[in-house]
């Protein structure tokens, strides 16, 4: 089964290899390795990249891209294979080069088998080519039952753009349950710095709560106690005016009330 | 060609077509030995009794939906429209942020969220009221629905792929902004 | 409402729509009493040899032209879709290997797929967001659409061939490393 060759028969043009050992394409000697009838061994990867640069910078072959991406994916994976020969691990030494013909051989198949169905794919009869969608018009009183076009992949689009335009890190899937009182000593400093005005104990936990998503009474203990060790060290004070009433911060600038 | 296909071939252009389609220039399509007159007679025979009918216009000839099952399209008095870009971002924020109060959504955007941006995905049953915050004013969260999972066939919020997550998938925001 | 009926509610609801409809959606619109598989089979018999078909794909239903007809549309034959050999394959792997991560169609192809890529086969409506995975940091995966069984000509995933043979080859060289 030589569903490789066959595949790469209507690729041109063609990557010409030299190596010692092997002359000819590139994909047949990923062919020949796969059949075993190549040693990997004796495989000098610099020049096979030299080979592949030579034939990129060949002006004729310019705009075929795609199949300059092609001979460097098996490139990349010839030498990926040798690689693993010259540094063996250190359980299995003995039957190396099999093991890696082996590997190679069983990518190959699954690449050259992707291609073969992607092929069968787009050979198939397709819509608004070979068959057609009905245009009969509903009567005049038809209404659309269906009557919002929108796609999960709208909504997090919506989202990501929130996130691009707000240019912070709001809530992601990798959701943290607590906040943990380092990071809320290391919010409050962020917060102290940069701000002017007297800060209030329930904005710096709004602010945390919705750039976290960590939920909101875990936010209020954490910043809280961190509260408490940074009034500690003596950086700022913290002011209730009654009872209930929220809690204000200002920052001590050498010594004297900021 | 025989009649049957031409027959066929008359259907097929019949369905891709939302005008009536002149008797005239179908006879072009066909050869000059198919009886036209014929052709059209047996297919308003085979689809008389059928759901959908072939009608004379003038002419012309052209397909409907037969007149007693006109009750099929007439569905409740909804408008087609998009979901404006307020109401998925909306969307988006209580899906990731829920049980979320207005003020929130509001902080996130970055812009005011009017009532009715919530009262269309409350009528969408997308979203639903949840507890109360304790916070000051006690405000109203909300979250989403099942039925919102279900919609976008989502087996649960935690589906949802995270921010880094859908800029590693390469998901253009650009679009976002046409609408 | 008998059988007879029900064909008729369904035939209209077809020839009316672009898009498959769901037997789920068409199943609902008649009563109970109703089989409404059997009633597909009778008018998928019914309209084989005609000039248009009724197709299944995936969950859902959908009347086409007959394949052999397309020379009448020529005419209106649209630009074949320049897919990037990138985005033909990552289309194939997902649609044999569902459901699949970003990080799984890398693996097969060998190099990395490109942020647009999975953008434009959402676009397209041929790919949707599946479930997560379970293995480690729980990576969305992909899965093909009902509508691209519909654009491909096939009426549900099992038609794609050679999908055991693949699927045998797995999605990793990983175990073979190990061996």
């Amino acid at each position: 089964m030589d569903d490789t060759t066959k595949y790469y028969d209507d690729l041109k043009p063609e990557l010409h290899v030299s190596l010692e050992g092997f002359e000819g394409p590139l994909d047949l000697l990923l062919t020949l390795a796969k059949s075993h009838k190549v040693d990997l061994k004796k495989l000098q990867v610099g020049i096979l990249a030299e080979q592949f640069l030579g034939y990129l910078r060949d002006q004729r072959f310019k705009s075929k891209l795609e199949f300059a991406g092609d001979y460097l994916v098996m490139a990349s994976w010839l030498t990926f294979l040798k690689s693993q020969l010259i540094i063996p691990e250190d359980e299995n030494n003995g039957d190396d080069v099999d093991r890696v013909n082996e590997l190679l051989a069983l990518r190959l198949q699954r690449l050259s088998l992707i291609r073969e169905k992607a092929k069968w794919l787009f050979d198939r009869p397709q819509l608004m080519q070979d068959f057609f969608p009905s245009n009969i018009d509903r009567d005049e009183k038809v209404i659309k039952e269906d009557l919002l076009k929108v796609q999960i992949a709208d909504i997090l689009k919506a989202y990501v753009g929130i996130a691009d335009k707000k240019n912070y890190v709001i809530s992601s899937g990798s959701k943290e349950e607590y906040l943990f009182l380092d990071k809320a000593i290391h919010f409050i400093e962020q917060q102290v710095k940069e701000s002017k005005t007297l800060i209030s104990f329930s904005n710096l936990v709004k602010k945390i709560h919705l750039s976290s998503g960590i939920n909101a009474k875990f936010c209020a203990a954490s910043i809280f106690c961190g509260l408490l060790e940074y009034t500690k060290l003596g950086k700022i004070q913290m002011k209730q005016k009654k009872t209930f009433a929220n809690l204000e911060l200002a920052k001590v600038i050498n010594g004297i009330n900021g | 060609m025989n009649k049957n296909d031409a027959e066929r071939v008359i259907e097929a252009l019949l369905f891709t077509s939302s005008e009536p389609l002149s008797i005239n220039g179908l006879k072009k399509k066909l050869p000059h030995s198919i009886d036209i007159g014929a052709v059209i007679e047996t297919l308003q025979k085979h689809y008389e009794k059928r759901g959908i009918n072939l009608k004379r216009v003038g002419g012309a000839i052209v397909f409907r939906t037969a007149k007693d099952l006109h009750h099929l399209f007439i569905t409740k008095e909804v408008t087609k429209r998009n979901l404006s870009r307020a109401a998925r971002e909306t969307l988006a924020i209580i899906a990731y942020h829920q049980p979320v109060t207005k003020l929130e959504i509001e902080e996130i955007r970055g812009v005011s969220v009017g009532s009715g941006t919530i009262d269309l995905l409350i009528d969408l049953d997308w979203i639903k009221f949840g507890r109360r915050k304790s916070s000051p004013g006690r405000p109203i969260t909300f979250q989403i629905t099942d039925k919102f999972l279900d919609y976008f066939d989502l087996s649960s919020e935690k589906d949802l792929p995270g921010v880094k997550e859908l800029r590693d998938l390469g998901l253009s925001v650009k679009k976002l902004n046409r609408a």
